[in-house]
């Protein structure tokens, strides 16, 4: 018995949390229109299989993306967060993902400064002709979320979680 | 009075010994005090840099590395090939630390390096530093009337992006000097070709052709002497003078000066301590011209720049 | 209270296969919005369009989502399938059920069930935020703006005209006509470049359509597609255009004579001048550099002379707007300047010249009345050396890429001096004969063989004079050995460079140029022609080196452009724009910082409250917003909404599953 | 440091001149030591104003109420409000020629306690960055600034995950929601916060943990690049909540990554979020 | 009915918290970043009763919490299901320690608007399942004036029991209701001393006369009522509230200001509905769905805020809506004091009479 509860996934901030049998992580994946959505398209036409953990949002460009977007997935349904757009020169939108980047970066640092483990919250280039990447991505990013368990962190507290 | 960091090279207690001596006159002359490289070592040439790469920095960066101990920013280098070396590891070195922290590894000992003191041709030093204005106001007998072939060889301007000094094709600093000294530079075009080096020895033949071109071509250009500011050079040219006229059936009889025994000249030292004997074409013949006539004011070889615009005007 | 209806396809088998669609429908049908579901094989077929155009009207819907392919797939035809039915198109939201669940989880049918649920969801939740839309139309003023009056300016202008939409056309000298107005003849037909080009010039001239400014230059260009506004500098010409004549005997009278551009500085013109007989328009300008009257204030001849009175002294440069929809940019080139090769003697020998100089020298019209001379002692050269590719492929000295038309001048220009100087023989020192193009290697061919000229691959590496022969030593690498040969006249053919103004009017016009200062097209393949400033259009050499049909063909697809894009009053742009809410704004501009567009630009508002006072406010113009939502994201006080994409819409995704 | 005499004189006199219709201070709150700003329009008030080390409010923050809006302002800053007025300027919010601006050359201000504030003895822009008239002589030495890294985010970085996790929990249940940081911020100023939109609120509008939260985390991000530490938000504060604990961390990651100035140090520079350069970090994104 | 007191020492009086927690769930203050609120205590070396008061948030939030869950509901296309919140943690039996006067007579003051028109339960079980133990101050804070306004603090019976630690260093504990006397004698033990009230009287008068005393802030209520509800459009408002910042703290930590808000999360099908403290300050507070905002400048709030205190609770309850604890005051980031605002606009209205 002791070590069936040792074998359990506890979650990684707040490790007192058992995460329930069978758990399965909810992944929020923000993509940009024109390249990672683009690229996400491609990995279904090319059949490469990956992890059903995430779930898609179509975005026009990754500067659309408010940090807010990812604080909101993480206090509601996420465990975790990918934010993908185009490779840095290619932004549809000429400099979009330079604002983007920074962004990104200081909420990433800031969430982990406040206790999120930082690969929640995930950012990736993917192009649209990178369908192989994004399932490469996808993978890593369920991975790494599995290990770090459900995430408890100011979640409200009175919705059931799937 | 100017201090300047000398690095004499092999061939001025040698072969061009009278390019070292007349140098010293004058520098004399112009109150530059020049100061040796103590315990300073081969620079490497010629075969140095075709065997290692190490060696070839090597050996010039520890002539760097004590030169910066004399406190000048300058040092000047008689030698065209001991110029280029010097000039050539210099430039690697300041452009790439890593390799010259490698490097410096070598000769550890010497000290360290740091690219303070900068490397200049003895013609790059009269030209830059000294400069045309004073040369001229040193001239008490004036070369007027001696029609001279400007030849630089192709150490002295090249590559640019290494010399960074005159034109790396058509230099024009000692044909301005000449002009100083009251002497008629002649447009030639041969100014930078090959004088076959140091096949002198080896491969005599292709000496005699090339430098057999250089002296037909400074005999069209009707040059009386050829001036150079390269010990192998002269020695080529003034060497092998008589095999060349022998083959190509032609007497040239062109002497090959330093441009520092014409400069000691100008500025008014006897004519014995020039050196003059150690030629094998003779020189007189040359020097009969001074004073002769006066030339036709041809046009006046204006700085590189000048010559540009003039261009436009077709 | 939305109503949602969601049709979920079975694409075949590629998500039936995968995804237990009935149980995404009732799954669905629990939501409380979803008035309507149901599946069906194909969703994108006609009768699968006809479901949702039928239970629109059945259900009264008032929200679509379908779940499908990628929207990137099928997103326009749903959209229209809403449109039939009456219905907003925008109120559609597409599901991805394919591209992102049933091809990616093939292996676990559960899973992918349970994914295309939530996908389903989060666009129900979507679209329960959705809001009608509306295209955007912007109004187009219909008339064009040709910067540049070479052949690819005159094209462009002429074909734009020809369908009598108005063009102003811009351009830098006394006359138009360009480069080309400077060659004799062209490759590969021969035909004579005065011919073919002057009655082009004429039409310009005449055309009812086309206003020409000549002596002028583009100031500032504001505005977006559609509606841009111009600032023109009409440079002043000290010569009445409306009282002159043209009668020329200003110039002949002048005494000032300066080196003469159209003939490359071989001749001289005169300080009051017409670049040439064929100018258009044909009207003389004084030079106000070289004229003693402007300059000193003595002389005065020509306005002695002209009986008209056309001359006046006082003239000013005179500023001119313009409202234009479009403009297309024909700077065209500039010849590369040989000075870096100094092994060449270039700049202290006479009797070398540029390829451009040698063209001049060989045309009817030029100085030397057509036969090449020696600039130095004015003989007819007999032995004429031609060394290609000067700057062109030269990374040490020159610029990396192939100039492009080099090889084919070159070989013109030995068939032009065999003709004017029969006893001539040429050399042509070359790298490789780049001869791609209809008609172009015969040419070559026949130009070998007709002429006899001898053709050397190698390098050049050194000219030298001899006597009064200019000595060209290089390689023949196809024997392997050093020549030299003697020439009376060598002609380098200098690369093609980019105008060097192109960077500065790059900047005034807002768009992009390459290292070498060529103008930026939007695609290299795809939009060749367009910028990535919508309506500013690229023709002709200013974009990358061309010869002149290859010009002539992109004046004309720049046409086709323009005209494309006048064909309505308005232009019809896609609603997913971003709007500001004033209410909200609180003015600090930072959206202003941030949009690639310059689409946002400030706005003065009452302050409200009964306070009498302006405040600033951000204001977006819909017609250049291209939605891409980076000042969405920025504004602090969430005060800009990005239609398609609002935080409501993100929010509710997110919050759904 | 008390500059009370020159202050004095100067609103005096700006009054005389009729070059102001109203002056922000700072008064003494007439019953202990602490001071209080105060608006004076009327010049016989003038005789209240005082400045010394307990002078610690960022006045910056009246130039948004309805009290200065359209009026013609006389204003004390020290260096951390200067940058502050830099920014409200850089931003339109105020315009520079309805403003006369009393830099201080501050030699830190103390707390209720007497001590020195922890954002004055690691401050690094002590001398007001835009004034009319300076009154003392320059603290900051000349020189290129250094950066200090502040001391408590160093500490708290280190601390294991789980650590920090649960003192960020607690200071967010500390929370009461009643937006004192944002209103006493100077650069809070926009018409209608967002955490306070319906957007918002339709999921944050309770005052949990979890809205708390929320609402910081966004308040910071937005403050990202922009805040001065006046700590104005702090002295608000009725939890005592460490808020300057989020702006520094911001602060650090955007010195150290981006090589920006900082805050309102430079005319007309924006902050971090509003320029990028190719140079930017791209190692954390895949 | 007559009520116990007892007479114990210090240890004595540890004793008796000790048993109390034991017994009851108990609330007291505990620090937290420097400052005090009642939170949920099992150890006496958690909290500390005697928390200074210019540090202790109010009790307010043990009865009306900062956020409380109304209800709950699920909406699908069944239909919607409310539901009632599970239960509420705050409606056991529970016990305050450490509660301050001003705190005890701030729920006599919400009693009467919670008992109005609408009876709120949820707040009334709270009420009563709640005993509150309250430590009279030995000495007043610089910003408090609860001696000067419509209550008497010494014989206040919003508490229920009473601790005073006399000057002759033993501890009164005086019962006021009969909720307390039913704690004390439940829970206190044998080794304390049960006097008679008399008996205690004279002590505990000297305790109170030394801290009465130590009120630096007098005013007349009275006074300012009549002269408020007077100078409702006097521009003295204007002036008071110049540097106030509108930050909304001065309601958020009174301990009689009610204001609420209500809204709604809802995640997937699932929603909660909330009711969440506001604030009369809030530029937004009055804005209505139509637009309009009656109060949309500064001083406008600040004069519904002083009057609502001072004039309109008065005249509805017949209390005035201050118990004179100035945490207030303490909070404010540039310290206004609502003592000060109604003293300078009531001098102004009588400079104008």
């Amino acid at each position: 018995m002791e070590a069936e509860v040792k074998d359990q996934l506890v979650s990684i901030e707040k490790p007192e949390l058992i995460a329930p049998p069978n758990w399965e992580p909810v992944i929020m994946g923000i993509l940009c229109n024109w390249c990672s959505y683009a690229g996400s398209d491609l990995t279904g036409t090319s059949r490469i299989q990956y992890p059903p953990n995430i779930r898609i949002i179509r975005v026009p460009c990754s500067s659309r993306v408010d940090p807010w977007f990812l604080i909101k997935s993480l206090q509601t349904t996420a465990d975790g967060v990918l934010v993908s757009g185009c490779h840095p020169g290619d932004c549809h939108y000429i400099s979009g993902n330079y604002f983007a980047r920074r962004r990104f970066l200081v909420t990433k640092k800031l969430l982990n400064f406040v206790g999120f483990h930082e690969n929640r919250i995930q950012f990736s280039w993917v192009s649209a002709a990178e369908g192989p990447k994004f399932a490469k991505v996808v993978n890593k990013v369920t991975e790494d979320i599995k290990k770090l368990g459900p995430l408890h962190l100011y979640k409200k507290e009175n919705f059931e979680k799937k | 009075m100017k201090k300047l960091t000398y690095f004499p090279g092999c061939s001025a207690h040698g072969t061009s010994e009278e390019f070292d001596s007349t140098l010293k006159l004058v520098l004399k002359t112009l109150d530059v005090e020049l100061e040796d490289i103590p315990d300073w070592n081969c620079c490497g040439a010629t075969s140095a840099h075709v065997m290692t790469e190490n060696l070839a920095l090597a050996l010039p960066m520890r002539n760097l590395v004590l030169a910066e101990k004399l406190e000048n920013t300058t040092m000047g280098i008689a030698c065209a090939s001991c110029y280029q070396r010097m000039k050539v590891t210099k430039v690697h070195m300041d452009e790439n630390p890593e390799l010259a922290k490698r490097i410096n590894t070598t000769v550890v000992e010497e000290g360290t390096y740091k690219g303070t003191v900068d490397v200049k041709s003895m013609l790059q030093y009269a030209y830059e530093d000294i400069g045309l204005e004073i040369i001229k106001s040193k001239v008490t007998k004036p070369l007027t009337g001696l029609k001279v072939a400007c030849y630089y060889g192709c150490l002295l301007t090249r590559p640019k992006n290494i010399t960074k000094f005159d034109s790396p094709e058509y230099p024009v600093s000692m044909d301005q000097i000449c002009e100083a000294l009251g002497a008629t530079a002649t447009e030639f075009d041969y100014k930078t070709e090959c004088c076959g080096a140091s096949f002198s020895i080896s491969n005599t033949e292709v000496v005699e052709n090339l430098s057999g071109q250089i002296l037909a071509m400074a005999k069209e250009s009707g040059a009386h002497a050829i001036v150079v500011a390269c010990p192998l050079c002269q020695s080529n040219l003034d060497m092998r003078q008589p095999d060349i006229e022998k083959k190509q059936g032609v007497k040239y009889d062109i002497p090959i000066f330093y441009f520092t025994q014409l400069m000691a000249l100008a500025f008014g030292y006897p004519v014995d301590q020039l050196k003059f004997p150690k030629h094998i074409v003779a020189v007189e013949g040359a020097l009969a011209n001074i004073g002769k006539f006066q030339p036709v004011p041809e046009k006046v070889k204006k700085p590189i720049k000048a010559v540009e615009a003039e261009s436009e005007d077709k | 209270m939305a109503r949602v209806g969601v049709f979920v396809c079975f694409c075949g088998a590629n998500i039936a296969d995968y995804v237990d669609v009935p149980q995404v429908v009732e799954e669905v049908k629990r939501i409380k919005e979803v008035k309507f579901a149901t599946e069906y094989k194909y969703m994108c077929s006609d009768p699968g369009q006809g479901m949702i155009r039928d239970a629109i009207i059945q259900y009264k819907l008032t929200s679509i989502v379908v779940a499908a392919c990628s929207p990137r797939m099928h997103e326009k035809t749903f959209r229209k399938a809403l449109s039939d039915a009456g219905m907003n198109p925008y109120l559609l939201e597409v599901a991805n059920i394919r591209e992102h669940s049933s091809w990616v989880h093939q292996k676990d049918k559960k899973a992918a069930t349970n994914k295309a649920m939530d996908l389903c969801r989060m666009a129900v939740a979507k679209s329960i935020a959705n809001e009608q839309l509306h295209e955007i139309s912007v109004p187009v003023t219909k008339r064009a703006l040709v910067i540049g009056g070479g052949i690819a300016g005159i094209q462009a202008a002429l074909d734009i005209a020809d369908a009598r939409i108005p063009v102003v056309l811009v351009e830098k000298s006394p006359s138009i006509g360009g480069k080309m107005a400077q060659l004799d003849e062209t490759f590969p037909t021969l035909d004579c470049a005065q011919c073919i080009l002057t009655p082009k010039m004429v039409d310009v001239a005449s055309h009812p359509y086309i206003e020409l400014i000549p002596y002028a230059e583009v100031l500032e260009l504001q505005g977006f597609v559609g509606n841009y506004k111009v600032k023109i500098k009409k440079k002043a010409s000290y010569v009445n255009f409306k009282t002159c004549t043209g009668c020329g005997a200003c110039w002949q009278k002048c005494p000032v004579k300066v080196p003469n551009e159209y003939n490359m500085g071989i001749d001289k013109r005169k300080a009051i001048y017409t670049p040439f007989p064929q100018a258009v328009p044909n009207k003389p300008v004084i030079d106000a550099e070289n004229c003693t009257m402007l300059t000193k204030g003595k002389c005065g001849i020509c306005k002695k002379v002209c009986l008209p009175g056309a001359i006046d002294y006082e003239m000013q440069d005179e500023i001119i707007e313009r409202e234009i929809g479009a403009v297309v940019v024909a700077t065209g080139y500039d010849m590369w300047d040989p000075t870096p090769y100094e092994e060449y003697g270039v700049g202290r020998f006479k009797d070398i010249i540029t390829s451009l100089e040698f063209e001049r020298m060989v045309s009817a019209n030029g100085p030397t009345n057509g036969v090449p001379q020696r600039p130095s002692d004015g003989k007819v050269p007999k032995n004429v050396v031609f060394i290609k590719c000067v700057g062109s492929r030269d990374e040490a000295k020159g610029i990396e890429y192939c100039s492009k038309i080099c090889c084919m001048y070159t070989t013109k220009h030995t068939i032009l001096l065999h003709h004017k100087v029969h006893d001539s023989h040429a050399y042509v020192f070359y790298m490789d004969i780049r001869a791609a193009g209809k008609g172009y290697e015969e040419f070559v061919k026949k130009a070998q063989v007709d002429t006899g000229t001898t053709y050397l691959r190698g390098r050049v590496s050194k000219i030298y004079k001899k006597g009064d022969k200019l000595m060209v030593r290089g390689e023949d690498a196809q024997i392997g050995q050093v020549v030299e040969v003697e020439a009376d006249l060598v002609v380098l053919a200098t690369a093609v460079s980019a105008p060097k103004d192109n960077p500065e009017l790059a900047r005034l016009l807002g768009i992009s140029y390459d290292k070498y200062g060529y103008l930026s097209e939007a695609h290299p393949k795809l939009r060749p022609v367009e910028t990535a400033k919508a309506g500013i259009f690229l023709a002709g050499c200013t974009q990358a080196p061309k010869d002149i049909p290859e010009t002539v063909s992109q004046a004309s697809a720049c046409a086709a452009k323009v005209c494309g894009l006048f064909s309505g009053d308005t232009m019809k742009k896609d609603p997913m724009v971003s709007t500001i809410n004033n209410e909200y704004c609180s003015g600090c501009q930072n959206c202003v910082k941030v949009c690639p567009y310059g689409a946002i630009i400030t706005d003065e508002v009452p302050v409200g409250h009964g306070i009498k006072d302006l405040r600033t406010v951000a204001k977006i113009n819909e017609g250049v917003c291209q939605g891409c939502g980076s000042c969405v994201a920025i504004c602090r006080s969430m005060a800009i909404t990005l239609a398609g994409f609002t935080d409501p819409q993100i929010i509710n995704e997110i919050v759904s599953i | 440091m008390n500059y009370t005499k020159q202050i004095q004189d100067i609103a005096a006199k700006l009054f005389a001149e009729g070059k102001i219709d109203v002056f922000v201070g700072y008064r003494m709150n007439g019953f202990d030591e602490n001071q209080v700003p105060v608006l004076i329009t009327d010049p016989q008030d003038v005789s209240k104003l005082v400045f010394t080390d307990k002078s610690v409010f960022n006045l910056v923050n009246y130039l948004k109420t309805d009290h200065t809006r359209r009026k013609r302002v006389g204003i004390v800053v020290k260096g951390c409000d200067s940058r502050s007025l830099n920014l409200m300027l850089t931003e339109s919010q105020v315009k520079r020629e309805n403003l006369y601006v009393v830099g201080i050359c501050c030699e830190g201000v103390v707390d209720d306690a007497g001590e020195k504030m922890q954002n004055c003895t690691d401050c690094m822009v002590p001398d007001a960055v835009v004034s009319d008239e300076m009154l003392g002589t320059a603290v900051s030495g000349s020189g290129t600034l250094t950066y200090k890294k502040n001391a408590d985010i160093v500490a708290l970085a280190e601390k294991p995950l789980t650590e920090r996790a649960a003192y960020f929990e607690e200071v967010f249940e500390n929370c009461i929601r009643c937006n004192a940081c944002r209103h006493s911020c100077p650069l809070c100023y926009c018409a209608k916060c967002c955490i306070d939109q319906e957007t918002a609120t339709l999921y944050n509008g309770a005052n949990t943990t979890s809205a708390a939260f929320h609402a910081l985390m966004t308040w910071s991000l937005h403050l990202a690049g922009r805040c001065v530490d006046c700590r104005n938000c702090e002295k608000a504060c009725p939890s005592h909540l460490p808020l300057h604990l989020l702006h520094k961390q911001n602060e650090s990651v955007i010195y150290e990554n981006f090589q920006e100035h900082l805050a309102g140090v430079i005319p007309e520079d924006r902050g971090a979020f509003y320029k990028y350069s190719l140079k930017d970090p791209d190692d954390f994104i895949m | 009915m007559s009520f116990t007191t007892f007479v114990t020492d210090k240890a004595g009086l540890q004793k008796f918290y000790e048993a109390v927690m034991a017994s009851r769930e108990t609330y007291a203050p505990v620090e937290k970043f420097g400052k005090f609120d009642f939170k949920r205590v099992a150890r006496l070396s958690e909290c500390d009763p005697v928390s200074p008061i210019a540090k202790t948030l109010s009790i307010k939030p043990l009865f009306f919490p900062r956020t409380a869950k109304v209800m709950k509901y699920v909406a699908t296309s069944a239909g919607t299901d409310v539901s009632e919140v599970d239960e509420d943690p705050l409606a056991v039996k529970r016990v305050i320690l450490g509660a301050k006067h001003c705190d005890a007579r701030s729920l006599q003051v919400l009693d009467k608007v919670y008992n109005w028109d609408y009876i709120d339960t949820d707040y009334q079980k709270r009420r009563e399942n709640t005993v509150i133990i309250s430590t009279r101050c030995d000495k007043a804070d610089t910003h408090c004036f609860c001696t000067s306004l419509d209550y008497d603090v010494e014989n206040l019976d919003a508490l229920d029991v009473l601790v005073v630690n006399g000057a002759d260093g033993k501890t009164y504990l005086e019962a006021r209701t009969a909720k307390g006397e039913a704690l004390l004698g439940e829970t206190f033990t044998s080794d304390a001393v049960r006097v008679t009230k008399e008996e205690a009287a004279p002590e505990m008068k000297k305790q109170y006369d030394a801290f009465a005393a130590s009120f630096r802030l007098k005013m007349d209520y009275k006074e300012v009522n009549a002269k408020l509800a007077k100078i409702f459009d006097t521009p003295e408002f204007e002036n008071v509230s110049g540097n106030c910042v509108s930050c909304n703290t001065c309601a958020f930590v009174c301990p009689t200001c009610h204001c609420f808000k209500i809204s709604d999360e809802k995640v997937k099908d699932t929603g909660v509905r909330y009711k969440s403290y506001d604030s009369c300050n809030n530029g937004y507070f009055t804005l209505m769905a139509g637009g309009h905002n009656p109060r949309p400048v500064k001083y406008r709030r600040w004069r519904q805020r002083a009057m609502h205190k001072f004039v309109y609770y008065k005249e509805r309850f017949g209390e005035n809506l201050c118990v004179g604890c100035g945490k207030c005051t303490i909070s404010c980031p540039v310290n206004i004091s609502i003592f000060e605002v109604v003293s300078q606009v009531s001098a102004a209205a009588g400079n104008r009479q």
